[in-house]
């Protein structure tokens, strides 16, 4: 079993206006440290022992369906999970 | 694996959990008295949910009865999912409001999502085809964050749901109250279209015949909070928590479009949705009123999480499911029309001859107690009503006459008041155009609805102004079907039917139950004069925050048949130079 | 001409495009479930709008791996019209048909209004019924229409004419260049979020809609004509 | 300058329709050794040097904005950045 952890963010140049709204909340609850938000996708997949190259598989998964490379960048961790 | 070991009977009896559940002595005393012995655990769930005020209206059915339910048009009175008017040719709107004000106070937008949800449901188990959605919302003043928070994600909510099923949002009304800051209410109301002969019932009829479950997989979502109290079982993991319902409004398309193919199925006998009290609910009132019994197992229920108890499966309100019954040997077609859209349609029983509603779990009986006890035999009470001292206080006063000095700044503050501004902000947010048939979009009197090769249209709106009704209920109650009724005369429409969601505080309260008393009074006599009966509705008691009652809210959702297009009028005035008049007193 | 409707689990929209191209068009249409694999009897395609698979992940990209979609590509580069509405917009954007990504809306709320349009580009076979410059009135109803493309690609379209439609006055949901629809560079594949099948008949409001569809008739009649 | 990472889930037992509309579609794709979605949200935020416990800080964010904890959990990392 893996434990597979990926993240989805914002290109860098592309505006995120949810990133916005949630940086204006928090400076209006006076927050006002806060210089930047920026909010993406977090996913967790559980997938089962596989013959093929795991990392190949979660790579082609995430450019195929999970991030859309166009606005968004994406980065991953894969874990081995041994079944007790 | 679940380690909870539940409660025996004989600990249900002396620890008193019967309590926890909601069931009082008397009541647990009746179920011991209908059994025969003392229930286990499973079957006091059972009875505690199907006994609750929002299954068994055993507060409010005194007053219900009361009202005007029958007519040359009413094809369907309060009993099923939703009523049901003739509109000719035919044809037949099929209409229901309901409420969901708890869930959305704790989780306002899936609250709302979810209400939108389960009203739909009630509208297609019919066998009906959604055509229009209208809402009637009450928050606290818009000048805290708390209350500004609520009422965005609950608008959000409303929408991110029914926008996705391609139902058009096309009316509602919105109040803000300091009497609702605490108890938001969140009351939904769905309109549908059927042709006469696809009238479905919930019914399972024809002994031998198959319970199918169909939709999304049970979960431990919205369990009754209460079972979760006792000592022992808190100290279960965080997971067991009943955990709130998400709504999945894309599962519900699927249901809906499902189900519409399924009806047109001769091998169906009865659909009924799984709303309040799921599984329990739809198969007990389904035997009940078809006179039969039903036998389930258990095992065989699509199930989302892992170690679920029969109490769990039972009592979970998981969205988006249905019960069907349908002809034995049948269930092949049954499962093509739903995989068709991904679904699993699911043989989990069967019609028994014996009333009774039959669990079987892990190769044990579970459950075994008369559907009817459970549908119908509830307790009814007659709650102590007293007229509140306010009431007289405001009888004996003199109306002062307002005094306006500037015309020009009144005018401005009344229009600023967030209750009487323009609800733009809101209704931008409701897809209320899709399925091209909205006339009159939200923004006029009633909202307007063609059907679609015919000349004919329905208005619909739903009215309720609570200041009046706190002031005088009767004068008030009789007021807000007056005020839906103009409402749909103004945009060209004839009357037809209204269903209501009577918003209350707590029934145990004298003066609260007085208010619920009059206004139903009022309530009945407007619709007697108006000829526009109760074919459905809801009832949704203690809304209170720290003692104190939201003022009473029976919100009136109505119905008219516009019986030829070039009769459909809007509020604007068209041109310069048309004279205006003033009609009434 | 006959046009297929393809309907994906949670389409909305379907039924009003539907009736559209029957009773206000007057040509025909068929619905096409997601799971069919041929398009061949035809002529065009229309991605209808609604939530397909409840847009969940991002609007469009579960749909763009239906079945249906290597039919609809097929078609594209058969040079086929194939036009997206909104849902459909976002699908064509996915399956790469149409360049860039959609973003939500600046507001972070769903929005359904009408809207003023002006027609960019009517030399397009969607648009040649309309003049250049046209306004028209055509409501909008998304929640991600946010349109967005790099700087590159914002060069190309605007050098290619791909541009068809635009915002006209406010900008309702924060588009890059008030972009409302665009076209591929063949000019046979047209996406937009506005939805001009809620535009076909003046007792709901607008037929500025009817137009777009009568184009895409004029079009491949001329083209059938020259051919036959 | 502290950079603070957000991870927000859905609670174990919460429904998570996009999670499994995804888990199908991926399944469709003949990604079949994937055995379970869960689709959560990433934040990042920036937060400038302050005086006060910047863990504190961040809970706060999260228990009062950042997170819905009637049906998500959250847990979060920060790190501090050495300005340049
Ligand atoms: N305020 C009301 N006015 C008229 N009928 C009502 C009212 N409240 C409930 N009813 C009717 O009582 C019937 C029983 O309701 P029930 O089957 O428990 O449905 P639900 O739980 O979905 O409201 C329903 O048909 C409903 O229309």
């Amino acid at each position: 079993m893996y434990k597979v952890k990926v993240y989805i963010t914002l290109r860098e140049s592309v505006l995120d206006p949810q990133g916005t709204a949630v940086k204006q909340s928090l400076h209006s609850m006076t927050y006002n440290q806060v210089q930047d938000v920026r909010i993406g996708k977090y996913m967790e997949l559980s997938i089962e022992d596989t013959t093929t190259d795991v990392d190949q598989l979660v790579k082609e998964m995430c450019e195929r369906l999970l991030a859309n490379t166009v606005i968004e960048d994406y980065r991953y961790d894969i874990e081995e999970v041994v079944a007790l | 694996m679940s380690l909870m070991l539940e409660p025996s009977p004989e600990m249900i009896k002396s620890e008193r959990i019967f309590a926890e559940m909601g069931l009082t002595d008397e009541e647990f005393a009746m179920v011991e008295k209908i059994l025969g012995r003392t229930p286990n655990y499973t079957e006091t769930g059972l009875f505690s949910v199907m006994w609750s005020e929002h299954c068994s209206y055993k507060n409010s059915k005194p007053v219900l009865s009361k009202f005007p339910v029958t007519g040359k048009k009413v094809l369907q009175g309060p009993g099923e999912g939703a009523g049901i008017v003739d509109i000719g040719d035919n044809q037949a709107v099929v209409f229901k409001i309901e409420s969901h004000n708890h869930p959305s106070a704790i989780e306002p937008y899936q609250g709302a999502a979810t209400g939108v949800g389960g009203i739909i449901r009630d509208v297609f188990s019919m066998g009906s085809r959604p055509i229009a959605m209208l809402n009637s919302l009450r928050f606290g003043e818009l000048d805290n964050p708390r209350t500004k928070y609520l009422f965005k994600e609950v608008v959000a909510g409303i929408a991110g749901y029914g926008n996705c099923m391609g139902i058009p949002t096309v009316g509602g009304e919105i109040q803000f109250d300091p009497s609702y800051e605490g108890n938001p209410l969140v009351n939904a109301m769905c309109v549908g279209l059927i042709n006469h002969h696809e009238i479905q019932k919930g019914q399972a009829r024809g002994i031998g015949n198959t319970v199918m479950y169909v939709g999304a997989k049970t979960g431990r979502d919205g369990i009754h909070g209460a079972t979760f109290a006792s000592e022992e079982l808190t100290e279960t993991s965080e997971a067991k928590r009943p955990a709130v319902q998400v709504g999945d409004p894309f599962m519900e398309k699927l249901l809906l479009e499902a189900c519409l193919d399924l009806i047109k199925s001769d091998a169906l006998v009865g659909i009924q949705d799984m709303g309040a009290a799921g599984l329990t609910s739809s198969s007990a009132e389904m035997a009940s009123k078809a006179g039969s019994g039903i036998e389930m197992n258990l095992d065989l229920i699509p199930q989302r999480e892992t170690g679920m108890t029969a109490y769990e499966m039972m009592l979970s309100e998981s969205q988006e499911r249905m019960l069907i019954v349908v002809k034995k040997g049948r269930e092949q077609e049954i499962r093509e029309i739903f995989s068709k859209y991904d679904l699993e349609a699911v043989a989990v029983g069967q019609v028994t001859k014996e009333k009774n509603l039959k669990l079987t779990h892990k190769g044990s009986i579970i459950a075994n107690v008369p559907v009817d006890a459970l549908a119908e035999e509830a307790p009814v009470y007659h709650k102590p009503s007293s007229e509140p001292d306010y009431f007289r206080e405001f009888q004996a006063m003199t109306i002062p006459a307002p005094q306006i000095s500037d015309y020009k700044t009144t005018l401005k503050d009344l229009l600023s008041q967030p209750t009487i501004s323009s609800k733009e902000w809101v209704y931008d947010q409701y897809d209320y155009m899709v399925r091209t048939n909205t006339v009159v979009a939200p923004g006029s009197d009633a909202a307007v609805v063609r059907i679609r090769d015919t000349n004919k249209a329905l208005a619909m709106t739903t009215d309720c102004n609570s200041r009046y009704l706190y002031l005088d209920p009767e004068m008030g109650g009789k007021i807000a079907v007056a005020e839906a009724a103009r409402n749909i005369i103004c945009s060209g429409a004839e009357p037809l039917a209204i269903t209501d969601c009577l918003n209350f505080g707590s029934p145990e309260k004298p003066e609260i139950f007085w208010q619920i008393e009059k206004a139903t009074d009022g309530m009945s006599e407007a619709c007697r004069t108006l000829q526009t009966p109760v074919i459905g509705g809801n009832v949704s008691l203690y809304n209170e925050t720290n003692g104190v009652a939201i003022y009473p809210t029976p919100v009136i959702g109505m119905v008219g048949l516009i019986s030829d297009l070039a009769h459909i009028t809007t509020q604007e005035f068209k041109q310069a130079g048309d004279l205006i008049y003033v009609i009434g007193e | 001409m006959k046009f297929a409707v393809i309907v994906f689990p949670g389409s909305n929209c379907d039924v009003d495009m539907y009736h559209a191209i029957k009773d206000e068009l007057g040509e025909e249409a068929e619905y096409v479930w997601h799971t069919a694999d041929n398009l061949d009897q035809f002529d065009g395609i229309l991605l209808p709008g609604g939530f397909s698979y409840g847009d969940y992940l991002r609007s469009g990209a579960i749909a763009r791996f239906s079945t249906v979609m290597t039919e609809v590509v097929k078609a594209a580069n058969a040079g086929k019209p194939v036009l997206g509405i909104c849902n459909g917009f976002q699908i064509l954007l996915e399956a790469g048909l149409l360049p860039g990504a959609m973003r939500r809306n600046r507001d972070l709320k769903f929005i359904c209004r009408p809207v003023q349009l002006q027609v960019e580009n009517a030399e397009t076979a969607f648009t040649n019924s309309y003049s250049q410059g046209d306004v028209i009135n055509i409501p909008v109803a998304h929640g991600e229409g946010n349109y967005y493309c790099d700087e590159v690609t914002l060069e190309t379209l605007k050098a290619n004419n791909q541009i068809v439609f635009t915002y006209k006055g406010d900008n309702p949901n924060g588009s890059l260049e008030k972009i409302a629809g665009i076209i591929n560079q063949q000019g046979n594949v047209l996406g937009m979020m506005p939805h001009p099948e809620r535009a076909v008949d003046s007792l709901l409001g607008s037929n500025d809609g009817l137009m777009l569809f009568q184009s895409i008739v004029k079009n491949w009649r001329e083209s059938h004509v020259v051919n036959a």
